[in-house]
């Protein structure tokens, strides 16, 4: 019984740790996000609109105490601004193939 | 400013007449910014005379456009004064007069 | 608001124009318009939803809307038209408008109407209490960038 | 991109150097137009002007119903009322701009001495602003009345956008509008390009895409899907949102120069605005 009762205390000691580091490891990947949404901003002078609604998502899951949500869609907003780069960095080069001689 | 606008013009005895009346049409379906349905409001009764006989009457749902444009032909001549008015679900009237060209 | 009483409405309204600066209107044929139903509609209006198609109505609207919102539709007719109707059965309130004809006015309405997705519209000519009627369906597409 | 755009301009100036004004905006006028007619054939040049309507018969109709009595005329009129009304100080725009307005064919242009792309909305804001008046907002109401108004006057005039030769930095305000043109963005990965040039004409879910060419001739517009008036750059704008990337701020140095590019290429066209589109 006592050995059951330890256990049991472990395995809450055990998920309450999981769910203190998902509420800091949403929150870093939040800011992560929102630090890797401006800078790719200033970068190629545009951005995408689902890349902020993702941030804000991610925001509001984590506000509401969704922390594992919170760092999916937190996660898919880094996607998102990464996609943004690539876009850019290949615009720069290939925009001028569009243009009709 | 009259909410009305009127353009007739005859040709060989009949007046052709094009009527635009400024208004909101409001359904009743629409939602607002505060996600309440903002209340129906409109255009219900459109009438011309021209010397004193009616020749156009006509009766709007809620389902004519935004703005609502009416055309329509009756026997006429260059020179013969136009008047059409409307009255709204809120009992609001208005009347705009135009001579035939 | 039936046929007649529209008409017996607009007959006063010229008398009363006579003396009154301002129009007056009829009264409005509340429960034909708010009515749910083309063919109960038609009964509040005219009295009967009994029509023939008649190639002498001839009804243009488009194959496709370019925008639900403003959908230009035109009725003419060669009978002699007491009151032109249109119906667009799929919408909330199938009865869009109806004007009265009166005598040296042309059987003709021309407007704009709001069609909320793709429906049958019907233009209905009332002509010595009869009713005649021309068909069209009309796609209304939602999507892309316009709609 | 900053960098990149400063090596295109240094490419393009270094090739028309070398070259002999080969890929000026002259150039690139001719070939841009060349392309619509070849795609095209069946739309007399001058219709462009049009919109979508001048390569779909279908819609077309129901815009000549509609433009039967448009309601962009509403807007005329209430322009002409804003255009003619004082200002506190006594003045008013007819004071900056004549007794009709009738100056579209004088916009966009480049300010040499401000560096910068003036377009009407903003000439007129800044003829009230001058006189001590609040500007109006940018892509809606009292402006698209006055610019209404206005382009209503100047119908017919030709578009005839000029890039001074003599100062690098128009040249760089057209560049920067041609690479926006022509650069994809957004999530859903599109240029301006791509819906209104390479694919022009083409269906998008429901909706028919219209050719570039022509595209800055009508403004301000009546849209149906807005029903009400609208700026370019609104237009602008709820582009970007469609392809899912974030609008920039109207009358900005982005869409200035992107009106300063389009309007170019719609050289030789005709002002027809306003218009009513879809």
């Amino acid at each position: 019984m006592r050995k059951v009762l330890i256990i049991a205390t472990l395995a809450s000691l055990v998920s309450m740790n999981t769910l203190a580091a998902s509420n800091v490891g949403a929150n870093k990947i939040i800011k992560e996000a929102t630090a890797a949404y401006k800078q790719v901003a200033k970068d190629t002078s545009y951005q995408w609109t689902v890349s902020v609604k993702a941030i804000k998502a991610a925001q509001k899951a984590y506000d509401a105490g969704n922390f594992t949500a919170a760092e999916k869609l937190a996660r898919q907003a880094l996607d998102l601004v990464d996609a943004t780069r690539i876009q850019a960095r290949i615009e720069a080069k290939t925009w001028q193939m569009r243009v009709p001689k | 400013m009259s909410s009305i606008r009127i353009k007739a013009k005859e040709r060989k005895g009949v007046v052709d007449v094009k009527t635009l009346m400024k208004h909101k049409m409001e359904t009743g379906l629409r939602k607002g910014k505060d996600g309440k349905k903002i209340p129906e409001h409109w255009i219900q009764e459109v009438s011309a005379e021209s010397g004193g006989k009616v020749v156009f009457v006509a009766a709007l749902n809620t389902s004519i456009s935004k703005d609502p444009y009416l055309s329509f032909k009756f026997v006429g001549k260059k020179g013969d004064p136009i008047k059409i008015s409307w009255k709204d679900s809120k009992g609001a009237t208005d009347s705009a007069e135009t001579i035939v060209k | 608001m039936n046929r007649r009483s529209i008409l017996k409405a607009a007959g006063a309204m010229a008398i009363a124009l006579i003396t009154l600066p301002r129009m007056a209107f009829a009264a409005y044929a509340e429960k034909a318009f708010k009515n749910k139903e083309v063919d109960s509609s038609l009964n509040e209006l005219f009295g009967s939803n009994a029509t023939t198609p008649s190639d002498e109505v001839k009804l243009k609207a488009p194959d496709i809307a370019e925008n639900g919102a403003v959908v230009p539709v035109e009725v003419s007719t060669s009978l002699n038209a007491d009151s032109i109707a249109i119906m667009i059965k799929e919408n909330p309130n199938p009865l869009a408008i109806v004007a009265d004809i009166p005598p040296g006015t042309e059987g003709k309405l021309k407007t704009r109407v709001r069609m909320g997705k793709t429906t049958l519209v019907t233009a209905v000519v009332n002509s010595g209490g009869k009713l005649y009627t021309a068909s069209k369906e009309v796609k209304v597409t939602i999507g892309g960038c316009g709609g | 991109m900053k960098q990149f755009l400063r090596s295109a301009i240094a490419g393009v100036l270094g090739l028309s150097i070398s070259l002999v004004a080969v890929g000026g905006p002259e150039d690139d006028r001719l070939a841009f137009k060349k392309y619509y007619e070849n795609k095209f054939p069946d739309t007399p040049t001058e219709d462009f002007a049009n919109g979508v309507y001048s390569i779909l018969p279908a819609a077309r109709e129901q815009w000549e119903a509609i433009e039967e009595f448009p309601p962009y005329e509403l807007a005329v009129e209430e322009g002409e009322t804003l255009y003619n009304s004082k200002f506190a100080n006594g003045k008013s725009l007819v004071d900056c701009f004549g007794p009709e307005g009738a100056v579209r064919s004088e916009y966009p242009f480049w300010d040499k001495d401000r560096g910068l792309v003036i377009t009407m909305e903003r000439a007129v804001n800044e003829c009230r602003k001058a006189n001590g008046e609040k500007p109006y907002g940018w892509k809606k109401g009292k402006i698209t009345a006055v610019t209404a108004y206005m382009s209503f006057n100047s119908r017919g005039q030709e578009v005839k956008v000029e890039v001074p030769s003599d100062d690098p930095r128009a040249l760089a305000a057209y560049e920067d509008g041609k690479e926006h043109f022509y650069t994809k963005r957004g999530q859903l990965n599109f240029a301006c390009a791509d819906c209104h040039m390479l694919t022009a004409g083409a269906l998008y879910r429901a909706d028919t895409s219209s050719p570039a060419f022509g595209h800055a001739t009508s403004w301000p517009v009546f849209r149906s899907k807005w029903q009400s008036m609208g700026t370019l750059h609104r237009r602008f704008a709820g582009c970007h949102k469609n392809i899912r990337a974030n609008p920039y701020k109207a009358q900005g140095t982005e869409y200035s120069n992107l009106e300063y590019f389009v309007t170019y290429m719609s050289n030789g066209l005709e002002f027809n605005g306003p218009a009513a589109r879809k």
